[in-house]
């Protein structure tokens, strides 16, 4: 389908692109944001005929296009999504719509060149979902870095915005730097071993890799999604980075970047090296198990909202990835909806936190208190999302987690065990940051004129509360969209698992092994 | 009747590489730009009398050319360097080369 | 008796730009004085257009000429492509430098042109001596051109140094010369390969050690490891333009000579080059980004990232393929324009009596100059690599090639170079966006050449970053000849 | 027996130039006074021109003794005298450990270098020119210089041009 | 109409959203009606049901209604589904039922509260919840009421949440059970490995083909789940301080419904139940020890509320004791009579607040029986019951565990014993409670005495109905050997069985009670030992009540001087034994501990360190390295040799191999 007589990926994908540009001419702040609304809102809106027309009874890559980019190279512009990336991609027009709502007032100076970098972060983010190549996939990968950092730089809390920013970018980076020669070391493995030069991951999906080289290819690819994950122990940008990021900065980076990660590993990492991911699993795992209860535990003591919110983020996404490494249906589907569930719910939670810093300009959790009492409303909303993050049944964290759970303890009772353990912890972290902030006697005179949520902030708000309870009452909307994909992933997962046998074309394994 | 070898190509190579090295020593231990820069033009003395030698010795006359441009490049490094030199003595008062570190790390 | 055959067609490109030069030298000598002398920059200008247009026949032709001393093959013609950009593109800066500098008279845009003129016969010299006074042009050249600013402590002192060194790296190259000289009798590239292969000279000493003769004179050239110590001295006093002349012209005309010596004349060996270049490209590399860090000149801070460049370059002459090949004339090509955009930027920061080189200068220029900044980041991130910028297209090229050659420590070695070196290239991005100016640079004067100059690298380094492959296709087949 | 005596002859001019040759570089590179070292290394250039001689290119000797005893040294002697350098004769050597390691490494590479000429003799392709047909040399260098090597030639001409106007531009007084 | 089960149900949420999105802008009035209204039709259609179903023959006695899908990922398949059968209906009923007129009395009791919109939204949800928790077809959404639940619960408990040992509470509530359905979740997770489904009807047909150490520990995890969200040992602790909730929310969720779900969870599953003697063995020892050890926790209590709560506790430990036995009737039967006299207890407890503005403390109160007649005479009525003095609905419910637990193949002498302890120790504390309340000298504060008055209609009569409940509410499960039908006990057999068949003790206690059988004792099943024991009970909790009233009001001195007495003793059970302090010390101190060390010394110290110790490092190194660069051109030079000879060694060296 086409938007335009463009063809409805390149649209998402350029649209934004487009939109900066023309926010370039514009000069009075008010315009920007309005134009910047009206862009995010088009974006969204063209993205929805993604999910009604997405036809979930295929596994196959949807509304595909394929053109060489360089051709010498086997380089094309392949872009496609199916169920797992249908979901993610809405996710990400969805929340840019919000984070635009909630930087309307947020954001005081230098506006333009804030909303330029969003939407070329938009444009990097869906580019980086939809991509079926690799290194168009790398390209946006590392486009996105770029908008980000700024963001925090530039708009981010001004004490350690600096190190915050230089931090996440250098932590990304190096991780993908070995992606790449992974990427490259791929292309050469299949161009030896089949004569066809191309980056195209569907095809290098069919390639058998011997065993050896497939751990190192792993590995490269895993660090890279590892960091931004980010998983255990490689975690330590994200409270930083998320502390210092407007809020936006931090709904997105949250809600969409971090699930880059788990995608790129569910994409590209597992189905590309399963032998290995296999063979790894434990190894995965136990980093998850770890983040889960890690996160969990430093979550507690954090003296800052953001930074508890960061770590949680560490906790959840230790689910997210957990769950993928079960590698049976509950597992994986519970992962990818807990990817979703995890952009809404933290999402919210940061833009919740940005709603009170900017009525108090302090993130510290003993500067509140009794909240509940001056603004009722903000509390219910608070409340509503902090059950959300914790997994109360009939909210979306529920039906993630649960079915992760499950899929752990499948595939390996103990991991089960131990991440459920993550669930009191989380309950007993997220409830006690709430009573904090929320409860008690106001005790800080500055807190007792604090004005409640106004009609912009509610309105940016109810979107996410709604989607919390539809994907935790009726979660099949969504699962209905993922299911074959998923279990195609699964099928060739194991498909590939059992043919170790004869594995490899040989030719291939000559090759590696001189 | 004994007959005396010619002078094998190999002496004149070693007194060549004996020069080079002398030239070396000289240009990277004197602190007199211009004696440094003798030193330079040593070496490159040495490098034609192997061109000669070789030429000689392979019976061909491209060594013999060589010889010729690299003196016709001596002499041009010869003019720009001392222009150098004395520009670099009108800004400083001195050509000694270890005087000459302004720019650093 | 008899003359070789003259194509005059063949260095038409040679011979215009040398024209050229005389007639800057001559109008400068018959106009009137003190007047702005704007003009012969234009006509320098005209000059580079013009042999460019006389290039582009020449492609595909392949032919040689003057007894074969000298080609015009792709290899060649690529590169003279590459160099006559970056004549241009410095020209056009020099527009706006040289009269704020006060170096604005015909000499100097005659040795700029001469010193092209050195530059394209290193690319085109199919001969030893051809090469060797290719290089001498142009490095004689650049000697003054560093010290053009005579007033300038600095810049006389990074001609002495660059004299100094360059004469005595002339030594050993001509050294390594003669040697190839006396082992095979040949000064021709392709007889002297020949002449090792039907003779087996493979273990003879004469041989290998004219290599590390060579090595040292074209290492120093292209300012590889541990013969690169002048680079950050001389970039950092020569005029700014020179600098980036020096940067991008110097480095690939330094690699045209290298690549033409190592892979026609001895490709045999390349087994033996190949694990010391691997140490010297990782060194060039680690070296270049390491230092760069802890500079606070910018100036002095490209300099060694134009070091770890010449590293990242090695890598893919260690690979020694054909799409490493392929992809250093990329990546020079892509360098020039970035680098080239870089050094404008830092050009058009300046003004008369105040350079403002040091990185601190940058802090919050992201907002006062927006545009000026947004360049200096885009050229910046496409020196750290990062897509869709030219510069990860030219390491994408260079790294697939170590991959593919299967030196794969290589490639992760350089992309971890390539991470440390996002930290001091961020570093500036940081100063002009995320902090205040500590002082106010005020009066900046943006006159179009210069502007031109931005205009055209910032195409050239987004062009080659998104739609590589026409320049990539012809790279793959200029280096046809070559090897 | 006249050829053996030839060939002595040779030999004792050879060892006799070789010697003056190393010893008077090795003055340049020990006099203190730079006027000194400038007239050692003429000593040390007269030398092997007379060399150069003994290998049949007496063209060569010739250019040796005008343009570079009689060119270039003259033009150092007269910048020594021009900037007045003697001086600094007084200021001591420093000594600097680099240069030092410096001497060591440089001994090493002779030795480096050594090793590669001596161990085996020149291999290259034997040419036509015989050391007869070498001998008046003039006239052949000449001849090559104008045919195949007319465009290096040319080159040269522009590197000496570019050379002067360096050397005008970089030594006239500021303007 | 068991069509329409999903409308019990949906008034609750019905009331809820109405209370939630609009209460505000309507006002007390309209939330006063919408409030009880909804759970009163709910009820009301509870009721219908119910008489629907015992229209039907036994067997037939069991409807499905499945609503949407809800969890459906690859084989594991979840629904939004209700069920009915004679469990889930009578739960139904009394959450329904005791929840009107909890509702009702809060219309009066909240009436001032400035959160009264907010209180009657929670207090919808939670019966919402509740009902999801009893009517649910599957473990999944019986996972999601008993979640749901919890939630209420925290919030109810922290309704006031500007005092900290409220909002302290509620937390601690959420925590501790999410401990529990930690338990829970794991149990469920072991029964799809093993079964593939966690519909009820489906789970339960295919429970044959488990092994018995895997039904075993299934049933171990949801006793787990059940020992949180019911308060037992070791995680009763929370239950003592959720009394800083509403008295009204203590009576409903914390007394009569809430909290007993984890004995409906127990006999839910009584099929698997049945095929791990040793976990049931586990949950009776528990049940019975949390009965005597909370009753003795009861002693020494002076505020009012808690002394409910920990009787609430000891007598959720006879729930326990009973299903653990296999009486799985009984345990509901008393889950019952529980709800209706301990609903009472607390609305008393609350009434008399109301009279005494707050006040809590026993110490500070007596005398009151004439002032406010309506609310002794009903919580005196709900004392005898508790009590189990005979002819009350505790008599009735309380004498049938006791029974079970003696004769039950699964049961002991020993847990009778103990159990009829605990009973007599109920009966003693209750008492004191009364006489310290109601009876004796007033020690009311002078400022409070002038006023006190008896509550408004709307309270009185809540616990009027639910005194009369509290009599007669036995009489549904009058025991054979009093010439009862119990209806009850017949009515649940579909359902829970009629408990494990004698003999077919194989495990457990199966030994013991075999010695004690084989020990002459044989006459288990007769008519004169029931009512012996029978009678012995009833005489352990005169006793009980004599000794009250023998040191409450003959000589009150006396309990004073046997505290200072036995300082050391009354300390340790005054102080609840220490178990607060220990668990703070155990797992909330250490783990704050532990998170602040891993934060500040793992991820702080190791990560970033080593990260930035890179960088650092890196930058010292370049530092360092640029000293390199001297300026001085012949260290430049020296440089080029250095690689030279490098270069030309290595060259020399490839030409020797």
């Amino acid at each position: 389908m086409d938007i335009l007589g463009i063809p409805i990926l390149s649209f998402l994908i350029f649209f934004p692109l487009a939109g900066a540009v023309l926010l370039l001419f514009l000069k009075k702040d008010e315009t920007i944001r309005w134009v910047t609304l009206v862009v995010a809102l088009i974006e969204f809106v063209v993205s929805l005929p993604l999910f009604f027309r997405f036809d979930s009874t295929t596994a196959a890559m949807q509304f595909l296009e394929d053109w060489w980019w360089v051709e010498a190279y086997g380089i094309s512009y392949k872009i496609g999504i199916d169920g797992i990336s249908l979901l993610l991609v809405l996710l990400t027009t969805f929340l840019t719509v919000l984070c635009v709502l909630c930087s309307w007032t947020a954001i005081t100076f230098r506006v333009k060149e804030y909303m330029v970098s969003f939407l070329f972060l938009e444009t990097g983010m869906v580019g980086a979902l939809v991509a079926l190549d690799l290194i168009l996939f790398y390209v946006f990968w590392e486009v996105m870095l770029i908008p980000m950092y700024l963001l925090i730089g530039v708009w981010g809390n001004p004490a350690r915005r600096i190190y915050a920013a230089i931090k996440f970018f250098l932590f990304t980076m190096a991780g993908s730097v070995l992606m790449l020669v992974a990427i490259l070391a791929l292309y050469f493995i299949n161009l030896k071993a089949t004569g066809k030069a191309t980056f195209d991951v569907l095809e290098l999906y069919k390639l058998g890799i011997p065993v050896g080289t497939q751990y190192w290819l792993f590995g490269a690819f895993a660090l890279a999604f590892a960091i931004k994950v980010p998983m255990f122990p490689f975690h330590t940008w994200l409270p930083d980075a998320h502390t210092e990021a407007p809020t936006a900065g931090s709904v997105i980076l949250a809600g969409v970047l971090l699930k880059m990660g788990t995608y790129g590993f569910i994409r590209f990492a597992i189905p590309l090296f399963p032998h290995a991911a296999l063979e790894l699993m434990p190894l995965i795992s136990v980093l998850a198990l770890i983040g889960i209860i890690y996160g969990a535990l430093v979550s507690m003591m954090q003296p800052d909202l953001k930074r508890l919110v960061a770590f949680s983020s560490v906790s959840h996404l230790g689910y997210v990835m957990l769950g993928m490494f079960a590698l049976n249906t509950q597992g994986v589907q519970g992962s990818i909806y807990q990817m979703l569930n995890h952009g809404i719910s933290t999402g919210s939670l940061f833009l919740i936190v940005g709603m009170i810093y900017e009525r108090r300009h302090t993130r510290l959790i003993a500067d509140f208190g009794g909240i509940s009492k001056v603004m009722p409303v903000f509390a219910v909303f608070f409340m509503i999302v902090t059950l959300s993050s914790i997994g109360l049944p009939s909210t979306n964290g529920f039906v993630g987690e649960f079915l992760i759970l499950l899929g752990a303890f499948q595939a390996n009772t103990v991991y089960g065990v131990l991440a459920a353990v993550g669930v009191i912890l989380g309950a007993a972290y997220m409830l006690w940051m709430f009573q904090r902030v929320m409860f008690g006697k106001i005790t800080n005179p500055k807190n007792e004129g604090l004005k409640d949520l106004n009609a912009r902030e509610i309105l940016t708000l109810i979107p996410m509360i709604a989607l919390i309870f539809l994907m935790g009452i009726y979660p099949k909307l969504f699962f209905s969209k993922m299911d074959v994909s998923v279990e195609k992933f699964l099928k060739d997962f194991r498909g590939k698992v059992e043919m170790k046998a004869d594995l490899t074309v040989p030719k291939v394994v000559a090759e590696i092994k001189k | 009747m004994w007959v005396v070898p010619t002078i094998p190509p190999a002496l004149y190579l070693i007194l060549s590489g004996i020069l080079f090295m002398i030239g070396v020593i000289g240009a990277i231990t004197r602190r007199n730009a211009i004696v440094v820069f003798i030193c330079i033009e040593l070496m490159l003395n040495a490098v034609n009398l192997s061109f000669i030698t070789f030429s000689r010795f392979l019976q061909s006359i491209d060594g013999v050319i060589f010889a010729f441009f690299v003196m016709a490049v001596a002499a041009a490094e010869a003019a720009v360097g001392l222009a150098i030199f004395v520009m670099l003595y009108r800004s400083r008062e001195t050509v000694n080369v270890d005087e000459v570190n302004l720019l650093k790390w | 008796m008899k003359l070789p055959d003259i194509d005059l067609y063949l260095i038409a490109p040679e011979i215009i730009i040398t024209v050229f030069g005389f007639l800057v030298l001559l109008v400068d000598v018959f106009a009137p004085k003190g007047e702005k002398k704007g003009y012969l920059g234009v006509l320098s200008l005209l000059g580079v257009a013009i042999a460019f247009f006389y290039t582009l026949p020449l492609v595909g032709t392949g032919k040689t000429g003057f007894v074969e001393m000298f080609a015009a093959d792709g290899f060649a013609i690529f590169f003279k492509i590459t160099i006559l950009i970056i004549a241009f593109l410095t020209l056009l800066i020099s527009i706006g430098y040289a009269p704020r500098e006060g170096i604005g008279f015909g000499e100097y845009y005659a040795l700029i042109l001469f010193a092209t003129f050195g530059m394209m016969l290193m690319a085109a010299g199919t001969h030893l001596i051809i090469i060797f006074l290719g290089l001498e042009t142009m490095s004689i050249s650049i000697y003054v051109l560093a010290g053009m600013l005579r007033g300038d402590q600095k810049s006389v002192e990074s001609a002495f140094k660059y004299f100094l060194l360059g004469a005595f790296a002339t030594g050993f190259l001509l050294y390594g010369i003669a040697f190839l000289y006396g082992a095979t009798g040949s000064l021709y590239l392709k007889n002297i390969a020949s002449y090792i292969g039907s003779k087996n000279l493979l273990n003879h000493p004469m041989l290998l050690m004219s290599l590390a003769f060579l090595t040292i004179g074209f290492g120093f050239k292209i300012a590889s490891v541990p013969f690169h110590m002048w680079t950050p001295d001389v970039y950092e006093g020569a005029p700014t333009s020179v600098t980036a002349f020096m940067a991008t012209g110097v480095k690939a005309a330094g690699f045209s000579a290298l690549l033409r010596v190592f892979f026609t004349a001895l490709p045999a060996f390349q087994p033996d080059w190949t694990s010391i270049m691997w140490l010297i490209a990782v060194a060039t590399m680690t070296f270049g980004n390491i230092i760069a860090i802890s500079q606070n000149n910018i100036k002095r801070m490209l300099a060694y990232s134009s070091i770890a460049h010449a590293g990242y370059i090695l890598v893919a002459f260690v690979a020694g393929n054909k799409l490493g090949t392929s992809g250093i004339l990329f990546y020079l090509m892509a360098y020039a324009f970035m680098n080239l955009g870089a050094f404008t930027c830092v050009i058009l920061l300046g003004k008369k009596g105040e350079e403002n080189t040091l990185i601190t200068d940058y802090a919050g220029l992201g907002f006062k100059y927006p545009l000026l900044a947004a360049s200096m980041t885009v050229f910046l991130l496409s020196m750290a690599g990062i897509p869709p910028l030219g510069g990860f297209m030219a390491k994408f090229y260079v790294f697939s090639a170590a991959v593919e050659a299967k030196f794969y420590w290589l490639a992760v070695l350089g992309m971890i170079n390539s991470a440390i070196s996002v930290y001091y290239y961020l570093r500036v991005t940081v100063l002009m966006y995320f902090r205040e100016p500590e002082r106010e640079i005020t009066g900046l004067s943006f006159s179009p050449a210069p502007t031109l100059a931005l205009i055209l690298a910032l195409i050239g380094t987004f062009y080659l970053g998104i739609f590589p492959s026409n320049v990539l296709s012809f790279a793959q087949k200029s280096i046809a000849g070559l090897m | 027996m006249a050829e053996n005596f030839g060939i002595l002859f040779q030999w004792l001019i050879f060892l006799g130039m070789a010697f003056v040759s190393i010893v008077a570089s090795l003055l340049v590179i020990t006099r203190k006074n730079p006027i000194h070292s400038a007239l050692f290394m003429v000593l040390t250039l007269l030398c092997v021109a007379v060399l150069y001689i003994l290998l049949y290119s007496p063209f060569i000797a010739i250019i040796q003794v005008v343009v570079y005893a009689g060119a270039i040294v003259m033009l150092i002697v007269f910048i020594i005298m021009l900037l007045d350098l003697e001086v600094e004769l007084r200021s001591k050597m420093k000594v600097v450990y680099s240069k030092i390691v410096g001497v060591f490494l440089a001994l090493l590479f002779l030795f480096g270098l050594l090793y590669s000429v001596v161990a085996k003799p020149p291999t290259g392709e034997i040419g036509s020119l015989t050391p007869d047909r070498m001998a008046n040399n003039v006239k052949t260098v000449g001849e090559s210089l104008f045919t195949d090597y007319v465009f290096p030639f040319e080159i040269s001409a522009i590197l000496l041009t570019v050379a002067i106007i360096g050397a005008v531009i970089l030594s006239k007084k500021r303007t | 109409m068991l069509d329409y089960v999903w409308l019990i149900p949906l008034f609750p949420a019905i009331g809820f959203l109405i209370n939630g999105l609009l209460g505000r802008r309507l006002g007390k009035g309209v939330v006063s009606v919408v409030g009880p209204a909804a759970i009163g039709l709910s009820f009301l259609t509870s009721i219908l049901i119910f008489f629907e179903l015992i229209g039907k023959p036994a067997s037939e006695r069991h409807f499905e209604k499945v609503i949407f899908d809800w969890v459906v990922s690859g084989s594991f398949q979840t629904v939004i589904g209700y069920q009915i059968d004679p469990l889930s209906i009578l739960m139904a009923l009394v959450v329904t039922g005791v929840s009107f007129f909890i509702h009702i009395y809060s219309v009066g009791y909240m009436h001032d509260d400035p959160g009264y919109t907010r209180y009657f939204t929670y207090l919808n949800l939670f019966v919402f919840m509740m009902l999801n928790l009893v009517l649910a077809n599957n473990f999944l959404l019986m996972f999601v009421g008993w979640e749901g639940v919890g939630l209420c619960s925290y919030l109810l408990i922290g309704f006031w949440y500007e005092k900290d040992s409220a909002a302290n509470a509620g937390k601690k509530a959420f925590v501790v059970n999410r401990v529990g359905d930690f338990g829970f979740i794991l149990g469920m997770f072991l029964i799809f490995v093993n079964l593939g489904t966690l519909d009820f009807t489906d789970a339960f047909a295919k429970a044959g083909q488990l092994d018995t150490a895997t039904v075993t520990a299934i049933t171990l995890l949801l006793f787990v789940g059940a020992c949180g969200k019911s308060a037992q040992i070791p995680l009763y602790v929370w239950l003592p301080d959720a009394m800083e909730g509403p008295t009204p929310v203590s009576s409903l969720i914390h007394a009569a419904t809430m909290v007993t779900a984890g004995v409906y969870m127990v006999a839910r599953c009584s099929v698997l139940y049945n095929m791990a003697p040793i976990a049931m063995a586990v949950v009776a020892i528990v049940g019975v020890a949390t009965a005597i050890f909370t009753a003795s926790i009861g002693f020494c209590q002076y505020d009012l509320k808690k002394i409910l709560a920990y009787s609430t506790i000891s007598q959720l430990g006879y729930m326990f004791l009973a299903v653990g036995v296999g009486a799985y009737s009984a345990g509901i039967f008393h889950l019952m009579t529980h709800a209706f006299f301990k609903g009472l207890l607390f609305l008393g407890a609350g009434s008399v607040m109301h009279a005494l503005s707050g006040e809590l403390d026993i110490r500070k109160m007596g005398a009151l029986r004439s002032k406010i007649p309506i609310t002794f005479g009903t919580f005196f009525i709900a004392t005898l019951a508790i009590a189990g003095i005979p002819g009350l609905s505790g008599f009735f419910s309380k004498d049938e565990i006791l029974w079970m637990a003696f004769s039950s193949p699964r049961g002991h002498f020993l847990l009778w014993m103990v159990a009829a302890i605990a009973a007599g120790m109920t009966a003693f504390y209750m008492f004191r409670a009364l006489f310290m309340t109601f009876f004796g000298e007033s020690r009311v504060d002078h400022h409070v005495a002038h006023h006190i008055h008896e509550s408004p209609k709307i309270m009185t009569v809540p616990l009027m109905v639910l005194a009369f409940l509290s009599i007669v509410g036995g009489y549904v499960g009058v025991p054979h050997v009093l010439g009862g039908a119990n209806h009850i006990h017949e009515f649940l057999a579909p359902v829970v069985g009629g408990g494990p068949e004698p003999g077919k003790a194989h495990a457990g206690f199966s030994i013991l009670a075999q010695a004690w059988a084989a020990g002459g004792a044989q006459g288990g099943h007769s008519t004169a030992l029931e009512l012996f024991l029978m009678v012995l009970s009833v005489l352990i909790a005169l006793t009980g009540i004599g000794i009250a009233y023998f040191l409450y009001l003959k000589n009150p001195i006396l309990p004073k001087r046997l505290a200072e007495q036995y300082s050391g003793l009354y300390r340790l059970v005054a102080n609840k034994y220490y178990v607060d302090e220990l668990y703070q010390v155990l797992f909330v101190n250490s783990l704050k501990k532990l998170g602040m060390g891993l934060w500040k010394g793992f991820d702080e110290f190791i990560i970033d360190g080593t990260v930035n110790g890179i960088a650092y490092f890196i930058g010292w190194l370049s530092s360092l390295m640029r000293r390199m660069q001297t300026g001085f051109v012949q260290n430049y030079a020296v440089s080029m040799i250095v690689g030279g000879v490098i270069l030309a060694l290595y060259y020399i060296m490839r030409a020797f191999f």
